[in-house]
């Protein structure tokens, strides 16, 4: 029993730190219909502004957060003015070819400005060390990454159903021109909605920094694993979404104590089993 | 026209010999991707080697060539390294990070007539594949095996090792058990988790529940060790008193900031610590920290290049240039020399190197930084790993 | 003269609703059928569960006295139980050649064949050239789909129907979309489809309907409520209040 | 159907006659490529007989993605599988000629071809691609635990092929493995012009335009979709197999998601659902990759990604698809 609650509380962290990370992604592909192979890139440019907040400047560590938020979505500004304007409404391959690029382009520019070392994110006093959960100890940045992880999904979740913005993006995404000659400004909500999945992959990026450490290859290295959980949850779907990333961070995490030759087995016949009864995500959306 | 192309790519081969006065080397390496700090190791070692010591042996000048394989790619490896030799004219190759790689190549050796120096490829067996292959970095089986031997005399009865499982992560596993075993400890289970693996928790958690008194673990240099250590921490195994073990690659000096006190105590064992104390270490340091730039990515793979350099240059002076696999490689059997990590030998039989292995706390200076403080030494160790594998 | 396609009291419902209340229907070999009902009468979803893309909660198909309920669309399809789609499903990047020679292949059962090009199949050639005459296509034989007008793409749907060689052919609005005036070519080419084929003909042209069906079925709310004669279709009091009640329904609710 | 009746004259031959002369063209080009790079660049034969492999995996791709609209980031399976039964063969088994590795390395990538093509199926969209990457980490996890048959992490090594025929052994300088990559090459590309040319490669056409329309014609989408996995497989296969016998060794990066994901790149990159472009895409590709990392082996990524870009904002069908496309505006607007 003490097993299962040491796992479970593993898993719930786990999968909310993969919440954060890809919930942005999710923006991106479910509702802006962008397979935004760069997210990671993001998420990596997020952590090595905290990182460079935090460590070289010295700054606090919820400072360091929000400079990170903000430089990111400053730095993706042109991108997508110059870049992925060009490919919304794009065929699915051409937007692979040109988020690939851009997040090689990042990787060669990261490994080129910072250097290939790991670069960390001094947590405050506060959120170090472990905590007594009475019958585990669990690392206090972790309960941190969990809190944060609940106030994403209930922020998001009201900005998208509940406000009038996330009526233009809804309206937007599903009919470009009607909601055009209804008088939504399409482009400034489409730039809005990527500035807010840009942002959310860089606060996932410094919140994930202890779990997944900044370093250039960061990009293409945890990729996989965000296409993975939002896809299994269904693009777009919030609450898909946080439904995959606690479901397959249990599978994980059960899976790497109980079996851990196996680990790698384990997580991907469960994504294959998912999808073969969910053949279209958790919740996704039929198109 | 074939006939005249052979006649060309003889030309080439044989030129290097009497007419050229340039000597090409060719280096393989990670220099981009997920493990280029360390192919820009390879690049500082070379080049503090040539800074130090000149870019001529006798009236020959050395020309370095370098070609990047990010990941392990043994098929990619073997056509750049056919190219270095076909196209580029190499007498000699060096570099290789990763062991596939280096496995590779050596089918190629006989016939190019062309020595290969290993500078990091951690597998035993790779010098058993060509008689022209020699290495000047280390085996897995090497750097594991005495930590066995530390955990006995520290009283360690039951230990529990938990690799990456791939070839070095399985090596360090069976080199430890091996003589963990011998010496009369027990391994109490053996976890091997895929190198994919990111959140290390529930792996700390079991090592917890086996009730070992030391974890012995082997992950790749690089991200992944982050989390490892953290995890090891966090879970409350440091107050618990659980000794944690590991090659040196674990607490490898590039990635000792991002580790930072979380790191502190761990015991390592390995062939080269930056913070070794000699005078030729002291200024193989202060040669390569100049190559490489940032001094806080120097790291141990810049000491396998530069003893490999060391190598070549014995061979270019044994050969006077000439291309002659064979006799190049006979002159370095048996040479021996006082490297920045001590006093080594490479080994006749074996073409391995051989070397003192040292037991490293990773401590904090008065400045600080983070280092490796060597506390013991295993003097002139050879490879295990090719017996036990017999 | 027996029936060749039977449908028996066919029920569909959607969570609570009752979309398909109980229908049957029965067809003989060269009927000219037209279905018509008001929107949401439930006709594309008649079409659906005839054809096997939705499964119904209870009741069975026939064809030529075989029941075809259990087989997968393909299956029915082969059984010679064709369909048209009411909004255009055809590959724009291909000809109408490709379309037809594709149709004619996968009914002899070559479509899977992994060498040879239609063009060196003379029959098939032949076929292809003659459907496409006969539609007054055969201008159009090689150019790409995506680049011919909405009217002969109408044309071609009708074409692969054809080249299929159905038993019974459901017709989902073979006029829907198409300009009035160019209709007469829609009912051309529906006057050249074969004698003894059966046909079942959604549509909401009326003019269309009066001129090609010998019988009318009239569908509301999931059920047939009338099935007889053009003539006497409208003068029928459930189809007037079904049409003009579903009307004053419809202008409430918006 | 024999090669007689394909040429024997019909009916409405004049417009029909233009792709056959293409595809001899096709044939041509590609022959007098392969010529001109055996001379042109002696020295570089054992790159040009890897970019030979990895076109036939980015040809194989191409029969699944261009073709039947099937998107994947999983397809190096095959392509691993291949190289692996080939090298498994040689080590193990010791069937060095090199033809039987070519064969069992094709009916291996067929099986590959089978087994991913059912999980990869079952998907659409974004569920597809996840299972394919699923797919690929599953080949790649077993083949590092099949350690005693493949070696695992550190590569199966000791593939020592026979000469070809018996008579031309592979040398350092990498001709024979460049003769013999080309010859299967052009092989290759001709039955795979003859597969998209005949009924099932329309039919597939068919499939990735509109699959209702093709099950409402009688056809099953599945099957065909799965027919066509097997045998991209196979092509997929020989690729993999001529890259262990080439090569003389396997590693697990054959079978990885890198492997794929580059495969995908250079598909797109030249042009998907044509062949042509899968051939224009992978040469262009790796040998640009292969100038930029040996001009400057450290930043060289920032390079290609941006050539990536540029592809995207200036050749949005890749690199082959906009050629025509232009030639097409060009001869148009002269006439």
């Amino acid at each position: 029993m003490q097993v299962f609650f040491s796992i479970g509380v593993d898993a719930l962290a786990y999968g909310m730190v993969l919440f954060i990370i890809s919930i942005g992604l999710s923006v991106t592909m479910g509702l802006m219909r962008v397979v935004n192979l760069a997210h990671g890139a993001f998420a990596m440019i997020g952590g090595y502004i905290a990182s460079y907040a935090a460590r070289d400047l010295g700054l606090p560590y919820g400072f360091a957060i929000i400079l990170a938020v903000i430089g990111t979505i400053i730095i993706a500004i042109p991108l997508e003015r110059f870049l992925y304007r060009r490919i919304y409404g794009a065929p699915e391959l051409t937007q692979v070819l040109m988020t690939i690029g851009i997040t090689f382009c990042v990787i060669g520019l990261a490994n080129y400005v910072f250097g290939p070392t790991l670069k960390t994110i001094p947590l405050p006093a506060e959120l170090q060390g472990p905590v007594n959960l009475g019958f585990r100890t669990i690392a206090a940045h972790k309960l941190f990454a969990i809190g944060c992880g609940v106030v994403v999904a209930l922020g998001l979740w009201f900005l998208i159903e509940r406000t009038s913005f996330g009526v233009k993006l809804r309206a937007s995404v599903d009919n470009t021109a009607m909601a055009a000659s209804l008088g939504v400004r399409t482009r400034i909500v489409y730039a809005a909605s990527f500035a807010l999945a840009v942002g959310l992959a860089a606060f996932g990026g410094v919140i994930g920094a202890e779990l997944l450490p900044v370093e250039p290859y960061y990009a293409l290295r945890y990729m996989v694993t965000f296409l993975v959980v939002v896809s299994v949850g269904g693009a777009g779907s919030i609450p898909g979404a946080l439904i995959a990333c606690l479901l397959l961070g249990a599978i994980d995490t059960t899976g790497r104590y109980l079996v851990p030759e196996y680990g790698e087995f384990f997580f991907y016949l469960a994504v294959i089993a998912i999808v073969w009864v969910f053949p279209r995500g958790l919740l996704g959306r039929a198109k | 026209m074939k006939k005249l192309i052979l006649a060309a790519a003889a030309a080439i081969l044989l030129s290097g010999a009497a007419y050229a006065d340039v000597i090409k080397i060719g280096v393989v390496g990670p220099f981009s991707g997920p493990f280029a700090i360390q192919g820009k190791n390879f690049k500082a070692g070379i080049d503090a080697y040539i800074a130090t010591h000149g870019n001529k042996v006798g009236n020959d000048t050395i020309e370095v060539l370098y070609r990047d394989v990010p990941q392990a790619d043994p098929a990619q490896s073997k056509a750049l390294a056919q190219e270095l030799v076909v196209k580029e004219g190499v007498q000699y190759l060096a570099g290789f990070y990763f062991t596939p790689d280096a496995m590779a190549v050596t089918p190629l050796l006989q016939q190019a007539n062309v020595p290969l120096v290993v500078m990091n490829a951690a597998t035993s067996a790779i010098v058993t594949k060509s008689p022209y292959v020699v290495r000047t970095s280390f085996t897995t089986w090497q750097t594991s095996a005495p930590m066995a031997k530390i955990a006995r005399e520290r009283g360690v009865e039951k230990a529990i090792t938990v690799v990456s499982d791939y070839g070095p992560g399985v090596d360090a596993e069976n080199a430890f058990k091996t003589t963990f075993e011998k010496e009369g400890g027990k391994v109490v289970e053996s976890i091997r988790m895929p190198l994919s693996t990111n959140d290390f928790s529930p792996i700390m958690q079991r090592v917890r529940n086996s009730g070992a008194q030391a974890v012995f673990a082997f992950l790749p240099s690089g991200p992944t060790t982050l989390g490892f250590v953290k995890a090891y921490n966090e879970n409350g195994l440091k107050e618990a008193g659980v000794q944690f073990l590991a090659p040196g690659d674990l607490t490898q000096e590039s990635d000792l900031p991002a580790l930072g006190d979380a790191a502190l105590g761990i015991l390592t064992t390995f062939h080269y610590a930056i913070a070794h104390d000699s005078p030729e270490n002291r200024a193989f340091v202060e040669a390569a920290r100049k190559a490489i730039g940032n001094p806080a990515e120097l790291s141990f793979p810049s000491v396998g290049a530069y003893d490999g350099m060391h190598v070549i240059y014995k061979m270019i002076e044994a050969t006077g240039g000439k291309q002659d696999a064979k006799k190049a490689v006979d002159a370095v059997k048996g040479l021996a020399w006082e490297s920045p990590r001590g006093p080594v030998s490479i080994d006749p039989e074996t073409r391995h190197i051989t070397q003192n292995i040292y037991l490293r706390e990773v401590a904090k200076g008065s400045d600080g930084a983070y280092y490796n403080k060597e506390i013991k030494t295993f003097e002139k160790q050879p490879d295990p790993g090719l017996a036990a594998a017999k | 003269m027996s029936a060749i396609f039977e449908v028996e009291r066919l029920k569909k419902s959607f969570g609570g609703l009752d979309v398909t209340k109980d229908v049957s229907l029965s067809m003989a070999k060269g009927d000219r059928i037209a279905l018509i009902g008001p929107n949401g009468a439930g006709k594309t979803t008649f079409v659906n569960l005839v054809t096997g893309h939705l499964q119904p909660n209870s009741g069975r198909v026939l064809m030529d006295g075989e029941d075809i309920s259990k087989f997968n669309p393909m299956r029915r399809v082969k059984a010679g139980l064709v369909r048209s789609f009411q909004v255009t499903r055809l590959f724009s990047e291909m000809t109408p050649e490709e379309h037809v020679a594709l149709a004619i292949l996968q009914r002899e059962g070559k479509s899977g064949r992994l060498a040879g090009n239609f063009h060196a199949m003379p029959q098939v050639m032949r076929e292809m050239g003659s459907i496409l005459e006969t539609l007054n296509l055969g201008t159009l034989a090689t150019v790409p789909v995506g680049e011919i007008a909405y009217g002969q793409q109408r044309l071609l749907e009708i074409a692969l129907a054809m080249a299929l060689r159905p038993k019974v052919l459901l017709l989902d609005e073979p006029a829907a979309g198409v300009p009035h005036s160019d209709t007469f070519l829609i009912e051309n080419a529906l006057a050249q489809l074969p004698d003894d084929l059966a046909v079942l003909m959604i549509e909401h042209d009326m003019d269309l309907v009066f001129r090609f069906a010998k019988r009318v079925v009239v569908l509301a709310a999931g059920e047939i409520i009338f099935d007889g004669s053009p003539r006497a279709v409208t003068d029928d009091a459930r189809v007037r209040e079904a049409y003009l009640g579903s009307y004053a329904h419809a202008s409430s609710a918006a | 159907m024999s090669a007689t009746e394909i040429s024997a004259p019909f009916e409405q031959a004049k417009p029909m006659r233009r792709p056959w002369q293409r595809d001899l063209a096709g044939v041509l080009i590609i022959g007098v490529a392969a010529v001109a790079g055996y001379f042109l660049f002696p020295d570089n034969l054992a790159l040009l007989t890897r970019i030979i492999a990895i076109m036939l995996l980015v040809l194989s791709l191409d029969l699944v993605t261009g073709y039947c609209g099937v998107a994947t980031l999983g397809h190096a399976a095959l392509f691993g599988a291949g190289a692996y039964a080939a090298g498994i063969a040689a080590v193990t088994f010791g069937i060095t000629e090199p033809l039987s590795m070519v064969a069992i390395g094709a009916i291996a990538g067929a099986v590959a071809g089978l087994v991913s093509g059912v999980v990869i199926l079952r998907g659409h969209g974004l569920a597809q691609l996840v299972l394919s990457i699923a797919v690929i980490h599953l080949f790649h996890e077993a083949a590092n635990k099949a350690s005693t048959y493949t070696g695992g992490s550190d590569g199966l090594s000791g593939i020592a092929p026979d000469p070809v025929f018996g008579l031309f052994a592979f040398d350092l300088w990498g001709r024979t493995a460049y003769v013999f990559g080309i010859g299967l090459l052009i092989l290759v590309f001709v039955l795979l012009r003859i597969l998209v040319r005949s009924p099932f490669g329309t039919l597939c056409r068919g499939i990735r335009q509109d699959p209702i329309r093709v099950s409402a014609m009688g056809a099953s989408v599945k099957a065909s979709l799965i027919k066509m996995y097997v045998i991209s497989g196979a092509v997929a296969g020989v690729g993999g197999a001529l890259n262990a016998v080439s090569t003389q060794v396997v590693g697990l990066d054959s079978l990885s998601f890198t492997n794929s994901a580059e495969a995908l790149v250079m598909l797109v990159l030249g042009g998907a659902g044509s062949l042509y472009g899968a051939l224009v895409g992978t040469i262009v590709f790796m040998w640009f990759e292969h100038v930029v990392s040996a001009a400057n082996p450290f930043h060289w990524l920032t390079i290609v990604g941006a050539l990536l870009i540029a592809v995207v904002l200036f050749a949005p069908k890749g690199l082959y698809g906009t050629a025509v496309t232009l030639m097409k505006r060009f001869i148009g607007s002269r006439q």
